[in-house]
């Protein structure tokens, strides 16, 4: 239904964008990143007036818009809150090629947290994932700063 | 137009590589702004955030920022431009009758990307995108052209930067203050000539937040408020060749516009200080021009005369301008939070005696082609 | 002192899926030329132009500065709103208060999007923080799914419901909407033989990606009575961000955002009653699962009403409250536009210029724009200046 | 692939490079199509005229940037001109410099045209160009419908 003839003179220019950017993870974040690199720990950060945990952390309360200051470690282990097995051709952001498919992102509760997290999950079955499920940060040997590396995966547990 | 004044200023100190995030830097402004305006978070009504997705790094960036400044908790909007167009925003809703109090909050962090790419892709890309265009050798082209056109010189350029490096040692906010003469800059390498690295504004995180409100609002809050008396801004054609780069006829039209808010006729005489975005040398002199405080072409002269002084007639850029810092987004809304304290009287070392009407100014695009002009007033 | 604003033309592009003849800056005069048409004005009526895009589609930083060409802005005021999904939305009402804020009479809003140009699912995927989420987000549409999933587990709704707000608005498209990028009538049952894209939606459920552009002219009351007989009376305006982590949207069954902008957007337009007092709805349904779930948000039903409202054909064509006349979301999606021909398509309807989409009889009308991180923006417009 | 973050200085936070890469394909349009294809076909420059203003741009467009009307008149202009500005840039950027620096770029008016045109200025010595100089486009021996189709613009010795 959208296939129009493209006509034979209209012309087009492909480019490739390549712009990099050294992300400044600032004091939350370069904490977060370095409790997983150096002490494979998930930490958050913790309001002082309504006592919620926030992960990953950030500085200011969503709902008391006061500054957090105070980091907790959470559990690795959480609940599957809901995935979605990603599985068409798109193009990774950070190099330009094809992304890696499929894939299952799954958004998680962490045991202790309050707010979600997305990460992945190693199973790409859909039949066999269900929200409600356990699941269990599994952390890479070789760690680097990187939160999408340094927890390589979350495995179901039950 | 109905009176709105400006409640509550703040700023970082600007620096290359401020290891704050976007989001912390916010923060850091909007709790100052509502700790300047004695109010707390709960008491604004509505955030204009200003975010570019180029400079930021990524898509809907204003989400980077919009917990840390509380948008999340009132109606809110992202204007992608010079922080002059996120306070013009502000000032309109507050005008149409429907909100009492605005915040409006811009953040960068420049250092994170590298600025001639980003600046590249303001050309068209299928033109002269493929020429390695960006906001340097752009800029020399247009100072080459307004140079030749009326005979400035590149001695009269070096002037400002070697005032406003000057000028940014009063300022504990400047990223840049300097001790140099009109031969460091003239012997400073060439980036894209004629534009020297001392021409040129430095690479600078850091934000910048305003609050403003209605005028009987604005009365009750603060002790100080500063009046906008005018605004207007205007944009000149796109490709550059479509332009004369020696002209600032979109600066005239923007300054008119504002000038004839606010009642203004004789801008040199009227106006008792200025903060413009000199991101080049040169600019200050084109700005000077275009917003009526001399001819053509008689900018050059007018800084040999020293009149653009700290302690000359009409100081320009007493906070060392966008050459001693500049936080693109940041550096328009900077501009109106220095002109408030100006107003205030709270400029400290950097204080233009008795000034009751001041002008801020910002640009947007490649070569100054949209500017946006306010006035304040006490 | 609140200002009146109407609105007083708008145009459109013929949106396709992929417009390889022109470039932005002509898709954009199209939609301009053919506001200023329907308005009987020239370029040289307009005070100030507002333009909106996502960036990172095109690649073109400080599109404000670009469009000049296509938009008519040398020499003009002209200024860039982005908010993402909600962007044209945003810039509907950005151009709203250029015009109540009184410095200017007429301004021109411009949305638009040349999404072919992209590879949009990676692009909007940089959306998402790149330190703890671009890695595994690509899109909305995990988000989306899991929402529906719980409002389907708490209210007993069904992707039969979903799949019937989906036959709504391509058939609406289909039938009445000369503009629309999809126009193909289809059946409950093609939507529930579409594959799967991530359970409960389906290929059929969700919105396409679109090349077009649309543009709205706001006026002031003096200036917008003089150029229409009956201009589109922008009575309430409301948007709402207020969430920023794409995985805090995770278990809600409603969309509290919403409900938020609606509530200030009908507190200042005097709306109590939404369903009995809005006679048309132009709402931005990103996937058809949220044309169900989100009716409650907007106040048109009870909670957990919105399958019975759905089932009932109420939002049919001909029913007491038709919902996307012009197909909607689910039809056309020209991103940076979407929310604004939302705007448009709503200000057509009380105008009684719709033409094929008319609503009979529509006097008021509720537009919505969806997007960023679960924001909303509303607006209630009308052909009477207030709804006493 | 792990990124891998690194200190910024002394401040204890960390920096995640990374970058935004991404495929672009951008429509020339109708003006711009016809405007490259002469330039491929048989090395001329054309402009559309506006039938109010009367100017003359180059690169042409449907609609007068100015006046805001439609333009149907296309007017071929010369391949010479005069050099209205200039630039030599010194300073490199990866990725997005059509050569090495230094390279000077200038703004041209073509005969026949209102408007100038940015291009690369090339056979010509950096350290010697003035304002006024009458240049000569120089095509590309195999031309793909682009900007670079003019390679550059020569001075024409007297």
């Amino acid at each position: 239904m959208e296939q129009r003839k493209e006509a034979s003179e209209a012309l087009s220019i492909k480019y490739i964008a390549d712009m990099p950017y050294n992300y400044h993870t600032g004091f939350y974040y370069s904490r977060f990143l370095k409790e997983l690199r150096d002490n494979k720990r998930i930490v958050g950060v913790k309001c002082p007036k309504c006592h919620k945990i926030y992960v990953p952390p950030r500085i200011v309360c969503r709902d008391c818009f006061v500054k957090m200051e105070e980091f907790v470690p959470v559990s690795d282990k959480g609940t599957l809150l809901a995935f979605t097995v990603t599985n068409f051709l798109y193009t990774d952001t950070t190099t330009g090629e094809p992304k890696k498919i499929p894939f299952t992102a799954a958004f998680i509760k962490l045991d202790g947290a309050d707010s979600n997290i997305v990460h992945c999950l190693d199973e790409t079955d859909e039949k066999k994932i269900k929200a409600g499920m356990r699941v269990q940060a599994i952390f890479s040997e070789n760690r680097t700063g990187d939160y999408f590396h340094d927890i390589e995966h979350f495995s179901i547990t039950s | 137009m109905e009176k709105v004044g400006i409640i509550g200023v703040a700023q970082t100190k600007y620096q290359r590589y401020n290891p704050a995030s976007h989001a912390e830097l916010a923060y850091e402004v909007t709790s100052k702004a509502l700790e300047d305006a004695g109010l707390i978070i709960d008491d604004i009504d509505n955030t204009i955030t200003v975010c570019n997705d180029f400079w930021d790094g990524r898509t809907i960036s204003s989400m980077t920022i919009t917990e840390a400044t509380g948008s999340h908790k009132s109606p809110t909007t992202n204007v992608e431009g010079d922080g002059t167009y996120g306070a013009l925003m502000g000032l309109m809703r507050l005008l149409s009758g429907l909100h009492e109090i605005t915040l409006v909050v811009a953040q960068s962090k420049i250092s994170e990307g590298i600025p001639s790419v980003i600046t590249n892709a303001m050309f068209d890309p299928i033109y002269e995108r493929m020429l390695g265009l960006d906001a340097i050798n752009s800029a020399a082209l247009q100072m080459r052209s307004y140079m030749s056109k009326y005979g400035v010189t590149e001695q009269q350029c070096a002037k400002i930067s070697v005032k406003n490096h000057k000028n940014a040692k009063a300022n504990p906010y400047a990223h840049l203050p300097l001790d140099i003469t009109v031969k460091d800059v003239l012997k400073s390498r060439v980036l894209a000539d004629p534009i020297k690295l001392l021409d040129a504004s430095p690479i600078s995180d850091g934000a910048c937040a305003i609050i403003m409100a209605r005028e009987r609002t604005a009365r009750k809050k603060h002790k100080k408020p500063i009046w906008i008396k005018g605004v207007g801004h205007c944009a000149d054609a796109y490709h550059l060749g479509d332009r004369d780069l020696a002209e600032v006829d979109a600066l005239t039209s923007a300054a008119k516009r504002a000038y004839n808010l606010a009642g203004i006729r004789s801008p040199l005489k009227q106006v008792h200080v200025a903060e413009v975005y000199d991101a080049f040398s040169y600019m200050e002199l084109m700005w000077m021009e275009g917003l009526g405080f001399c001819d053509r072409g008689k900018a050059g002269a007018m800084v040999d005369s020293g009149l653009t002084e700290m302690n000359g007639a009409l100081p320009v850029n007493p906070s060392g301008g966008v050459l001693s810092a500049h936080a693109v987004q940041v550096a328009g809304l900077a501009r109106i939070a220095e002109a408030v304290l100006q107003l205030r009287g709270e400029a400290g070392n950097r204080q233009v005696d008795g000034a009751r009407i001041a002008l801020a100014h910002g640009i947007e695009g490649a070569c100054g082609q949209g500017h946006c002009v306010f006035i304040l007033g006490k | 002192m609140k200002r009146l604003v109407g609105i007083v033309g708008v145009g459109q592009t013929h949106h396709r899926s992929k417009n390889t003849d022109c470039n932005g800056q002509e898709l954009i005069s199209i939609a301009v030329k053919r506001a200023l048409e329907s308005a009987e004005l020239t370029m040289a009526d307009i005070d100030a132009i507002v333009i909106g895009n996502m960036d990172h589609f095109e690649s073109i930083n400080y599109v404000d500065m670009w469009s000049v060409d296509g938009s008519g802005g040398y020499m003009k005021p002209i200024m860039k709103v982005t908010t993402g999904g909600t962007t044209g939305s945003a810039i509907g009402h950005a151009g709203f208060y250029h015009a109540a804020s009184g410095l200017f009479d007429t301004v021109l809003v411009i949305g638009w999007e040349q999404n072919s140009e992209s590879d949009t699912t990676a692009a909007i995927s940089t959306c998402f923080d790149p330190i703890t989420e671009r890695e595994y987000s690509a899109g909305a549409i995990g988000p989306l799914a899991a929402h529906y999933t719980a409002y389907m587990s708490k209210y007993g709704a069904t992707e039969e419901d979903a799949a019937l707000v989906s036959v709504r608005d391509h058939n609406n498209a289909a039938l009445y909407n000369e503009y629309a990028h999809l126009r193909q009538t289809i059946t409950v049952e093609d939507v529930m033989k579409s594959a799967y894209i991530s359970y409960p939606i389906k290929l059929l459920d969700i919105c396409p990606r679109t090349d077009g552009a649309c543009a709205v002219i706001f006026s002031s009351e003096k200036k917008a009575k003089k150029i229409a007989d009956r201009p589109a009376w922008i009575l309430g305006v409301g948007d709402c961000h207020i969430l920023v982590h794409l995985a805090d949207g995770i278990g809600l069954a409603n969309l509290p955002s919403l409900e938020i902008a609606a509530r200030q957007a009908y507190e200042m337009a005097g709306i109590t009653d939404p369903f009995n007092q809005i006679d048309v709805a132009e709402l931005y349904i990103p996937a058809s699962t949220a044309g169900v779930s989100w009716m409650e948000a907007l106040g048109l039903c009870e909670e957990g009403g919105g399958s019975k409202l759905i089932r009932s054909g109420k939002t049919n064509m001909g029913g007491r409250l038709p919902i996307n006349p012009s197909g909607g979301v689910l039809a056309t999606n020209p991103i940076g536009a979407t929310g604004l021909l939302r705007i448009g398509e709503a200000a057509l309807q009380v105008m009684g210029k719709a033409e094929k989409k008319q609503v009979e009889g529509a006097k008021v009308a509720v537009a919505t724009g969806f997007g960023g991180c679960f924001w909303s923006d509303v607006t209630v417009l009308s052909s009477s200046p207030s709804l006493d | 692939m792990a990124v891998r973050s690194e200190e910024l200085g002394n401040t204890g936070t960390l920096i995640y490079p990374s970058r935004i890469r991404l495929p672009y394909t951008w429509h020339v349009g109708k003006a711009g199509s016809r405007f490259y294809h002469e330039i491929r076909d048989n090395c001329k420059i054309w402009g559309t005229k506006c039938p109010k203003c009367e100017s003359v741009f180059v690169p042409p467009r449907e609609t007068c940037p100015r006046c805001y009307r439609d333009m149907q008149e296309w007017v071929q202009v010369s391949d010479t001109g005069t050099l209205l500005t200039y630039t030599v840039t010194r300073y490199a950027v990866p990725g997005i410099q059509p050569q090495k620096p230094p390279f000077a770029l200038g703004v041209i008016k073509l005969e026949g045209a209102s408007t100038g045109l940015v291009h690369l200025l090339g056979e010509i010595d950096l350290n010697n160009i003035s304002i006024g100089l009458r240049v000569k486009a120089v095509f590309r021996e195999v031309r793909e419908c682009n900007y670079l189709d003019i390679k550059y613009f020569k001075p024409i010795r007297a």
